[in-house]
Parts: C-alpha cells; structure tokens; sequence
C-alpha cells in the first residue's frame, strides 16, 4: 500500500508533469488558452496515461523488444482515438478547441516515456497508481496554467468574468510567445520556491533543480534491432 | 496556393514550433549545444518528409476508400515509428557516416509531435503529394531554424548573469516566448 | 526466424485488437458524434437563417432520398407548422469546397437567408462570405436562379474575392435546385404534424 | 465497418511488423558478439568518465582496440578484469593518462582583470578575454573542479588547478571546458614525445634549456618537497638528474628572469639536490616504460646522447642495445670530465639504473670495424641511433706539433680516467679555453704539475664556466691570455722543452660578435714546458661511415659533422638517426642528452607512423618577446651558494669531488626563489612569502 501511495504520489509534486519533469509541453502550451481547455487536456491524459500503464504493464511480458515502441505506440493511439471519438460524441466544442493536439497525445512524451520508463517494468498495480499520479499532475498542472493564461488573456476563469469593463485583456498571454514566456515564468518560480525549502532546511541553494528532460528515459533507449 | 507561398509560410509565418505549439520537447530538450541541434533539425527535416509522404499515401489509398478516415492518428504513428526504426536500421547499414551523426536523434523522433503533427496538417488542409512533401521540408527546415537559434542563444545564455531560478530551462522558455514574439512579425505576410 | 514470426504476430495481433475495439467505439459513438457534428458545424447557419423557429431543424432533419442519394432537410417550425426548410449545398472556392445552408420558406419557395457552414477560404479575403453585408444580399428573394453582377446577375461580389462569391452563388443555385425537385414531398413528410 | 477496421489495422500492424523483421534480417549489420559482452560486463552508469559517450560506446571502443581493459574508470580492477577475460588482453594494455596542468598563472591571471561576472573561465573567457599578454593562461575560477566527475582536481593554494593523478582518469572534462588548453590529456607517451612548441607556456629558462627540461615545474614540485615528483619531470626530458646536476654549465639560469632583480635561481643546484635525495636514499624511483613493442633499435655510442636515446626508447616500449667500443660507458663523461667534477661511483650509480630498465649492451665493439649499418639491418635492428661523439682533436698546425711531450687534452683525460700512465711533467702548458682545457690544467695541478693556461682571448671570452676557471685559479693555474702558440721547440731527445707563443690584441668583433685575435708582429716569447696539452677543440671522427671504396650514404656539414635534420634528427637514411657531439660538435653535456631524446622520439614515431614528424609551432630559438629584462615587484632574496667539500689547499692533490649539495632548506629556498614564471608572466611576490610544508605561498 505504501509503495502504491508512493508511486501515485510521485506524479502530483515531486515529479509533477511537466513543471517539474519538462515534459509533453506541446499540449501545455497549445490547450492552455483556457483554464477549461487545460482541464480537458488533463482529463484526456489522465484517460489515456492510466490505461496505457495498465495495458502495457499487462502485454509486457508478451511484447518482444524489437517491436516495443511500436507496440506501446499502438496501445496509445488506440486509446487516443478512443478519446478523440467520445470527446467528438460528448464534448464537440472541446474538441474543436482542442484540434489537433488531440491526436497528439499520443507523441506526448508522457505516455510513452511512462510506458518505457515506468509500466513495462513493473507490476500492474503500481503502473496504474503512477499513471493515475502523473495523469491528474498533468491535468492539475495544465488547469492551473490554462487558469493564468486566461486570466491574465482574457479577464475570465472558465469562462466566468472576473474583472469589470475597465480591464484590458491582456492578449499576449493567450498567443504562443505568452505561453513561452508563462512556462517558463511558472518553470522559475517552482526552481525559487525548492530553493527556497532548501534553504529553510538549511541546504544549499541549487543552480536549475528542474529535472531537464531527462525521466522519461527514451533519449537513452534506442530500439534494438 | 503557390509553393513559395507555402514554403514561406510554413517555415516562417507558421512556424511549426513558435506558432504551432509542435515539436517543443526536442526543442527544449536538445537545444543546449548548436551542433545538437542542427543533428537532431536535420533528422526531423528527413523522416517528416518521408513520413508526410507514406501516411499521404496511406490516408489516400487506404483509409480514404474504405471510409476509415478515423484511424487516421492510429495508423499515422504506427507508420512514423516503424519508418523511425527501418530509417534507423537502413542508415546503419548503408551510410554508416550518417547514422553516426544522425543516429543518435532517431530514436526522439518517434515521439517528435512535430512529425506526426506535420503528417497531420497535410491531410487537413488536403494537400497534393508534392505540395505534402515541398510543406514537410518547409515545417522540418523551420523547426530546425528554431531549434538551432534557440540553441545558439542558450550556449551564450549559459555564461550570463542571471537568477539562480532562472537558469536552464526557464529562460529557455521565456526566449523561445521572446523568438516566437519575433516570429510574429511575420504573420500577415504568407497564410 | 522464431523471434521474427513472434515480434509480426504480436504487433498483427495488437493492432487488430485495437482495430477491433476501435470500430466498436465507433460503432456506439457514430451516430451521436454525427448529431453533434451537425449541432455545431451546421447549427449555427441554420440559427442564423430561422432566427424565430422554435423547434430544433437538427434534430428534426429528415433525409429524403433524391435520385438515389440523400439530401438532409433541415424544417423549422413556427406554431407548429412548418414554415420553412434548409438545405446544405457546396459550391468549388479557392481553397476547397464551401458550405452553404440555403433556407427556403414552404409558403412561396422565396430564400429567407443563407448561413456559411464550412470554408477554408483565405482570412480576409474569401473568408469575408460569411460576413452579413454579402450573405444578406441572398434573404427575402425568389427562389430561382441568381449570379454574380460581372456574370449580369444582381449579386455584389466580394471585391477581390470573386472565385468564392461565385462559389457561394453556385452553391445556393445547386440548393435551388434540388429544392426544386423534392419541395412537393414537404407537405406529405410534415402534413399538420408538430413533429415527425 | 468492424470488419474492415480490424483488417486494415491488422494489416498495417503486419506489413510493419514484416518489414522490420525482414529489414533487420537484410539490413542486419554485424556487431561483434563481444560487444555485448563487454557492454554487460561495464559499470552501466553511463558516465563517460572513459571518454567514451556511454558504456555501448566505450564497449565498441573496447572491441575497435580503441581502449583498453581498463577502459572503464568507476568498474574497478573486477570490471577490468572481466573485460580483460573477455577480449583476451592483458591488464594494462592501455597506458594510463592523466590531466596535466601546464600553467601557474591563477592568481595572476585574476589580478589583471576587475572580473565580477560568473565564477566560471568559460564565461571570463568569452566576456573579457581574460589575461592581455598571454593567450594560454590559466584564469584560476575553477571550472574544471566542478567538471571533474572524480574529484581529482582542486584549487591549489596558488590559484591554480592540481591534478591528482591517483583520481585522474583521463576522461578529458576538464580539458573541454577549459578555454585556455592549459589542461591536456598527456599519456607518458605523449610527454615523453614533446618537444617545446612556441605555444606551449615556456618560462625563459625552458626556451633555454637544450634539454628542455620544464624547469618550473620541478621547481616548484621541490618547494613542496615532492622530490619524487620533481625527479619524474626532470626524467621526462633527461635520463642523468646526477650527471648534469654536476656538470651543467646551466644555461638556464643565464634566462633566468631573476636575474634582473638579484641572482639567478640556482636551477642546478636545485636539480642536483633532487637527484642526490634519490641517490642517497639508496632507493631508486620508479621510472615507467610503456609496454614492450618487441622492436628492436641499435644505439651506436654509449656517451650521453646514445644513454638518453636508449633510456627513452626503452621507456616508449621499443628495444634498444646499446654499441660501446671503450670498455665502459659514458663517453665523453667518464672520459673527459675528471673525477673532482663528476665522481665514477655516481656515474656507475646512474648508468645502472638507465640499463636497469632493459637495455642490452654490448661492449667493445666499434662501428665501421666490427659492424655496420648493414650488419645492423641483417641483425634485425629495424633503426640505428648514431652517436659516436666528437673525439678527434684539432691540431695547431705549428711547427713541432708531433713533438713528444705534446698531446691532446682529451687524450690525457682519457687516460686519466682509464687509470694509465699519462707521462705528465712539472710543468704544463694548456692551450686553449674551453672546459676540457681547464679539466686538463687542474687534472694536471692534481698530478703535481705546475699549469700555465694559454688562451688567445681575454678571461671574459673564456668559453669555460665561470666556477672553473675561478676553480682552476684557486688552484694554482696560471692563465697566459692574448697568446698563441707559434712554434714548438724541442731538445735533441725529440722531447718538448719549449713554447713560442705570440702576443694577441682584440679586434673588432666579427659576425658572431666575439673580437677576434690578431697577432701582434714581433711579440714572439718562449716560455719553459716539459708538457704541452692542446685543447682547442674536437670534431667527430667520421671516417668509420666510410666503406672500403670510400663511399658514404650519409652526409656531412661543413663542420664535418654528421647531416641530420635539425628537428628531426633524421640523417640522409631514413632509418638512421643521430645526435649529440656527433652531430652538433663538441657541445655541452645536456645538449647531447636532449638530442638523444629528440633522437628516441623520431625513431619512435618512425617505427610506428613510418616516419617523424613535427609541428611548425616547435620552439628553437628564444621568443624575443618573452625575454623582458624589467621585472618589477620582485623582493630580493639571497641565492644560495654551493658548499665546497674540501679546501683549496687539499684540492690541489686530490680528485676529491669539490662541490657539494645543497641541505633541505637551502634547496627549498632557493626553489622558492624562483618566480614561476610563464611565457611572460611570473609572480609579483613580495619577500613576504615564506617556504612551509606546502611549498612557498606566495601570498598569505
């Protein structure tokens, strides 16, 4: 139970996607115009993150090396489709937002680094827990973001007014540099605020303690063939 | 649509990093050293090309006659990833020079979303086979042009004065915020 | 040979199951995915064109089979009675095929208005259809056959967007015409009915 | 629509799966199974501390013969030994290599700029460039500490990085960040080949150095008391830390920059009291040799360019066997330097541990009599190092030359140090004024004579060190300057009784800017002799190249010495090469030594690239731009003198060895003496600075 804990915890602070691990930063800074869209992302990660760590936990021991990402590729895009279907059947003005980043969850990193890194190489249980974990990360931190882009973009937080008329919406925020510079804004203050519980606890502070892109473990992996 | 127009357009004015929001993980990940990042460009210009060119054939032989257009994404990345893996194990084999420059960044390209994402916007703009590949090594050349900016600023980033917060990825965010600023200017110039 | 035959039967098998499983989400989500589609693509145009309908024309659409192929007929009602109907045509503009909804009133076959569903025109220049200034130009007329004033017609093109004026011209003209054929059908299909 | 859905997946799916199956069967490349192997067998941590980018690569460079067993740096002799089982190669089949820090500008380097950027060299380097004057030197903010992965290197207290060689495994971080070079990768290989470059950091005294010894190090390496260390650099230049630390005119010390504030640092007396540690310790330091190549090289003449010749081929892995025709060896330094100056026990001493290391002699056997170049060839010796020595003697050319009672100076020395009747008289004249004139006049003193010096020059032409002719005046020698022999004149017996010499007077200086003599007409004078010793200088006997129909496929200069390339020392025979008197004239002991070196590498370089090479930046003459004169900022120190072992008064009877060596301290004062200096740095210390364990800080 412990060990289940930990590895569903993991994902909600001490590796959160993507602030912490830099990772799958299409959809964090494509969908998160909006605090709604973000929250569609997430959801739509957590879908997929979760069934994906269970399915390729379940087919590890089938799966032959060769063919691994291409077989954890396909567990992917299936269940991205999936996802794409029912948003399209019970969410269409989502969908249309989200476009084609739709489709490209299935290149984000995440799910297939946590198939590679994590779900086919432990116990089922433990790869749903770290797919759940990581999922609503993701999701709360794609929340958080879509909520200070619109915010800041257009006076709103899903969709409700939150300034009066007198406020000019800040437009950058919401266009493709904004959400750079948001990012990478948001990406500083996590480093700030480590160091800062660094030295609370008396640690030295240190210079980037944002992992680079570095967990999901693919740039070491090459397929053998 | 002329194909300067689309070449222009897809390298600058909708450039498939700043203005597109794909392909950022290799972006920021492999933009540390300039000599990275014209590899890791140059293998995204060959296998988005080769990609766009396959999955235009697939969608146009295939999942267009049986009416399966919704498996588009599904068997678009099954053929990205095996493409990845055969352009891996044929450069090993025929031109060894290549796959050792080139080799290391095919791997990452599987989960490049910048391929898939090229592969994609060819079908819904409904692209002809020449105008995919012109648009693919126009989008491939202009990641690579971003990505090899990005990495040369970052190499004198490093030796800067700034917040202890601030450094690494943070102020690559925030430059590659400032470049897409940048690219900006050029909207209105090519649709 | 053995890990070969393996490594194929794994991926064949895994990518037939998940076909599988696709097509039966598919299967399931079809028709409302379909419904939704309709909703927001074709909603608005049909809104902007029965302003004071007070039925739902997607959810009423019928298919009337035209020459073997069908055409959707979106009715609107007003106090039960059906006061008009809308047809989807497309007419050939620069960057694909244009969507017009082409609403008709069942008392004379005069247009009420027309609405955009689907361009891929360039922004600001044929993309400038969907404003009201050209798409008014088509409300409260006779249903017959219209063209664009350079080709001695009435209708004021976009100026330097010929190509998709004519092609929005095209597509009401198609929707004219297939108007023409199925109207005597409407009476039948929504004789006093409030619903179908 | 299920049905067609589930088709074409399943037959993408297998057309994928196909074509990857049978492209990795077609397109299959095949990779040593040992790859593998080794790849499992590594630490697996990825480190690149091997200089390979990660434990597959470090692997294939194990199998490509690019590394060695010990190619991982964290796996441990376990790790090495598996590899080793694997590839069925010996342990230590790779030769270990180490940072090596070539600068001692830190501190220095910092003074010049007001730098408050990052503490990192690179940045300093791109921002301010760092020091003006001298492109290489070291801006002491540490960034190879923090590259190190293995903690071997650290700050020393001069500002500087230190490399600590146990930790060290050459993995070459260091070195990359480093903007300046000072950090390179040296394999013992590599070290023992260099030659000075005039990019390398040479402090004036090492441009001066013939041997090109890195003086400063050694120096510096005494002023912290690591002896062993500072004997491991001499010995990467020169084979004899004993010999020359007693017999070198030190020319060094001439460039040396201390001089323009009081003295020169005593740099041999340094040297000498490194080497007499490890004599006296009785305890020879180990000297590494690289694996043994099995190769087999002929080292004609066993004087000092033929012993440091096969000293360095033996320690770059090849062969040698060394020729010698006198009964032992040492040339010119058992021969021609008396016993006073470098005793025999010190030379045996030395001698012993240069052949200690595996070289073959062979005694009594002379070249162009006994053996030649051919008989060398069919003997399996794939190159030949010339290096005969200069031993025949100019003549006067005067009247009554063959008279008996004349003889060469060489000569007389030679049997001196052969133990025979030399037939020396009472009273001596000695012609001429280099160094073996004033070893004959107070070998002759030794002997009971009563010595005249005659030298057509003044003193201060003297080409002689100063500390002997100062020496051979204590002694009783008496010096007859502005004088030439004219004419020997001799008594009935053919026995010598008198010398006529004419008066000189100094000219004007000519091209080499000495004043030449001219004889002044009518000065004749004779003076009284039973002896006349002549030593006005040597050529190499160069007949011996010769076959019997007089031909020669080697060339001479002008000189009559032996042809060869001046770097290089190639000879007109590719396989030979020479060095030392032979090749330059009779010159100075370390001359000969660092010829034999250069020697060594040449024929190193043609055994195993087939042919020497050398940079066009390599360092001959003094850079004009490094030999400022105004050394500001420089306290004065006393420079230490050399104690004498024996009186004046005993001198004269005894071939005692006169000079001594330094104590402890005074060897670490005098180390501490020395500046440090770079190309064109040194330190601005005050007198302030003090010698302590860890050597002289100079700031405190």
């Amino acid at each position: 139970m412990n060990r289940l804990w930990k590895e569903f915890s993991k994902g909600l602070w001490k590796d959160l996607p993507p602030f912490k691990i830099v990772l799958g930063l299409c959809p964090v800074l494509a969908v998160t115009k909006t605090a709604y869209n973000g929250l569609g992302m997430g959801l739509a990660v957590i879908f997929v993150l979760t069934l994906s760590n269970l399915l390729v936990s379940l087919l590890r021991k089938a799966i032959p090396a060769k063919v691994r990402i291409a077989c954890f590729i396909v567990v992917a895009a299936s269940l991205v489709v999936c996802v794409e279907l029912l948003m399209q059947a019970y969410a269409y003005p989502l969908y249309l937002q989200l476009g084609i980043f739709v489709p490209l969850i299935v290149v984000n990193c995440i799910i297939l680094g946590r198939a590679e890194a994590f779900a086919s190489k432990n116990p089922t249980h433990l790869a749903v827990a770290d797919g759940l974990g990581m999922g609503i990360g993701f999701a709360l931190s794609l929340t958080f973001l879509g909520s200070v882009r619109e915010m800041f973009g257009y006076g709103t937080w899903f969709g409700m007014e939150l300034a009066g008329d007198w406020y000019e919406p800040f437009a950058f925020m919401i266009e493709a540099p904004g959400a750079f510079v948001c990012l990478g804004l948001v990406l500083a203050g996590m480093n700030a605020l480590t160091n800062w519980q660094r030295r609370t606890r008396g640690l030295e502070a240190i210079e980037g303690p944002i992992h680079d892109c570095k967990t999901c473990g693919l740039c070491a992996t090459k397929p053998r063939i | 649509m002329d194909y300067f127009t689309l070449v222009i357009a897809a390298i600058f004015v909708n450039n498939i990093v700043l203005a597109q929001y794909l392909g950022n993980c290799p972006f920021i990940g492999t933009s540390k050293e300039s000599g990275v990042a014209i590899g890791m460009g140059l293998a995204v210009v060959f296998v988005a090309t080769m990609a766009a060119a396959i999955t235009w054939c697939v969608q146009r032989f295939l999942l267009v006659p049986f009416d399966l257009a919704y498996l588009q994404t599904i068997t678009f990345i099954l053929v990205i990833a095996s493409l990845v893996q055969f352009v891996e194990m044929f450069l090993k084999k025929a031109v060894p020079p290549l796959y050792k420059s080139l080799g290391i960044f095919l791997p990452l390209i599987t989960t490049n979303c910048a391929v898939l994402g090229i592969a994609i916007i060819c079908q819904r703009e409904e692209y002809t086979l020449l105008q995919t590949i012109i648009f693919s090594i126009a989008s491939g050349a202009g990641f690579m042009l971003a990505l090899v900016v990005l990495a040369s600023i970052r190499e004198r980033l490093d030796l800067a004065r700034v917040p202890t917060s601030l450094r690494g990825t943070p102020l690559a965010l925030i430059m590659a915020g400032l470049m897409s600023l940048a690219f900006f200017a050029f909207k209105g110039m090519a649709s | 040979m053995r890990e070969a035959l393996r490594m194929i039967l794994v991926l064949s098998l895994i990518c037939g199951l998940s076909g599988l499983t696709l097509a039966a989400v598919r299967q399931a989500t079809g028709p409302r995915i379909e419904e939704q589609v309709l909703t927001y693509v074709q909603g608005p145009a049909l809104n902007q064109i029965f302003a004071n309908a007070d039925n739902n024309p997607v959810l009423d659409r019928v298919a009337i089979d035209l020459d073997g192929e069908a055409v959707t007929v979106f009715p609107a009602m007003v106090d039960g009675q059906l006061a008009g109907v809308a047809i989807e045509a497309f007419g050939r503009g620069y960057g694909g095929d244009i969507g017009v909804m082409v609403g008709f009133a069942t008392a004379d076959g005069s247009i009420t208005g027309i609405g955009i569903t689907t361009l891929k025109e360039t922004p600001g220049l044929g993309s400038r259809v969907v404003e009201p200034e050209f798409r008014e130009q088509f409300g409260s007329r006779p249903g017959q056959d219209m063209a664009l004033q350079s080709q001695g017609g009435d209708i004021a093109a976009i100026a330097g967007a010929t190509l998709s004026s004519a092609a929005t011209v095209a597509a009401v003209n198609e929707a004219i015409r297939m108007y023409s054929r199925i109207k005597d059908r409407f009476p039948k299909r929504w004789s006093d009915q409030d619903t179908p | 629509m299920i049905m067609t859905s589930v088709l074409v997946l399943l037959g993408i799916g297998f057309t994928a799966a196909a074509i990857l199956a049978v492209a990795s069967k077609l397109l299959y490349v095949y990779e040593d199974p040992r790859i593998a192997e080794v790849e499992s067998v590594l630490a697996g941590a990825n480190c690149g501390g091997c200089g390979f980018p990660g434990c597959a690569a470090a692997a294939q460079g194990v199998v490509d013969g690019k590394a060695g067993a010990t190619v991982c740096v964290i796996g441990g002799d376990e790790v090495a030994t598996n590899v080793a089982a694997i590839m069925g190669l010996g342990f230590s089949s790779m030769e270990k290599q180490i940072a090596f820090v070539d600068c001692t500008g830190g501190i220095r380097a910092e003074e010049i700029y007001d730098y408050a950027g990052v503490s990192d060299c690179r940045a300093q380097n791109l921002l301010y460039g760092g020091n003006k004057m001298c492109p290489e030197g070291c801006l002491g903010h540490g960034t190879c500490v923090t590259a190190c992965q293995f903690g071997a290197i650290d700050m020393g207290p001069q500002g500087y990085p230190v490399v600590d060689p146990a930790l060290c495994t050459a993995c070459g971080a260091c070195a990359q960040v480093c903007p300046r070079g000072v950090i390179t990768i040296w394999g013992m290989t590599a070290r023992l080949t260099h030659l000075n470059e005039i990019t390398d950091c040479l402090a004036p005294c090492r441009q001066r150095c013939p041997g090109q010894i890195n003086i400063p190090r050694y120096i510096e390496q005494t002023s912290r008391g690591d002896f062993a260390g500072a004997l491991e650099t001499i010995r990467e230049r020169i084979p004899m830390p004993l010999t020359i630390g007693r017999v070198c005119p030190y020319p060094c010390e001439s460039a040396c920059r201390r001089t323009h504030v009081d003295a020169p640092v005593g740099i041999n007396m340094v040297k000498r009291y490194v080497a007499d540690w490890e004599m006296n310790s009785g305890q020879r330091q180990p000297v590494t040799c690289a694996p043994e190549t099995g190769r087999r090289v002929a080292v004609v003449g066993g004087g000092p360019a033929g012993l440091s010749c096969a000293f360095y081929l033996r320690r770059l892995g090849h062969s040698p066997t060394i020729f010698e025709s006198m009964p032992s060896l040492g040339g010119q330094l058992r021969y021609g330097i008396p016993e006073y100056r470098l005793p025999k026990a010190v030379l045996d001493w030395e001698i012993q541990g240069i052949l200690d290391l595996g070289i073959d002699v062979v005694h009594g056997k002379a070249f162009g009599t006994d053996f030649d170049l051919d008989s060398l060839k069919e003997d399996g010796f794939e190159a030949v190092f010339l290096g005969i020595g200069a031993w025949m003697n100019m003549t006067l050319r005067i009247e009554g030359e063959d008279t008996k009672g004349v003889e060469t100076g060489t000569e007389f020395l030679t049997k001196v140090g052969l133990n025979m009747e030399t037939g020396v008289g009472r009273k001596v004249v000695v012609v001429g004024g280099g160094n073996t004139a004033i070893d004959t006049a107070r070998t002759s003193v030794r002997l009971g004579a009563d010595v005249t010096l005659m030298y057509r020059r003044t003193k201060g032409e003297m080409p002689a060190n100063i500390e002997e002719i100062i020496g051979a005046e204590e002694e009783g020698v008496k010096y007859l300057f502005l004088a030439a022999p004219t004419r020997i004149i001799s008594d009935e017996s053919g026995h010598v009784t008198h010398v006529e010499y004419i008066r000189m007077e100094l000219g004007e200086p000519d091209e080499t800017g000495r004043r030449s003599p001219i004889p002044v007409e009518g000065s004749e004078t004779i003076i009284d002799t039973d002896t006349v010793y002549t030593a006005i200088g040597q050529k190499p006997e160069l007949s011996c190249l010769y076959d019997e129909g007089g031909n020669c496929p080697l060339e001479q200069t002008k000189w009559r010495t032996l042809a060869a390339h001046p770097v290089t020392l190639q000879t007109a025979l590719p396989h030979v090469f020479t060095g030392g008197d032979m090749h330059t004239g009779p010159g100075i002991v370390i001359t000969a030594l660092g010829e034999g070196r250069k020697a060594a590498r040449s024929i190193h370089q043609y055994l195993t690239d087939g042919a020497p090479h050398y940079s066009a930046k390599v360092q001959r003459d003094l850079i004009p731009y490094t030999m400022f004169t105004h050394v500001p900022d420089v306290g004065y120190r006393k420079r230490s003198t050399v104690p004498h072992l024996i009186g004046c008064d005993q001198r004269v009877c005894t071939f005692k060895e006169i000079e001594g060596a330094l104590s402890s301290e005074e060897a670490k004062h005098e180390a501490c003496r020395c500046l440090r200096c770079g190309l064109t740095c040194y330190n601005r210390d005050l007198p302030a600075r003090e010698c302590n364990e860890d050597g002289c800080v100079s700031r405190s």
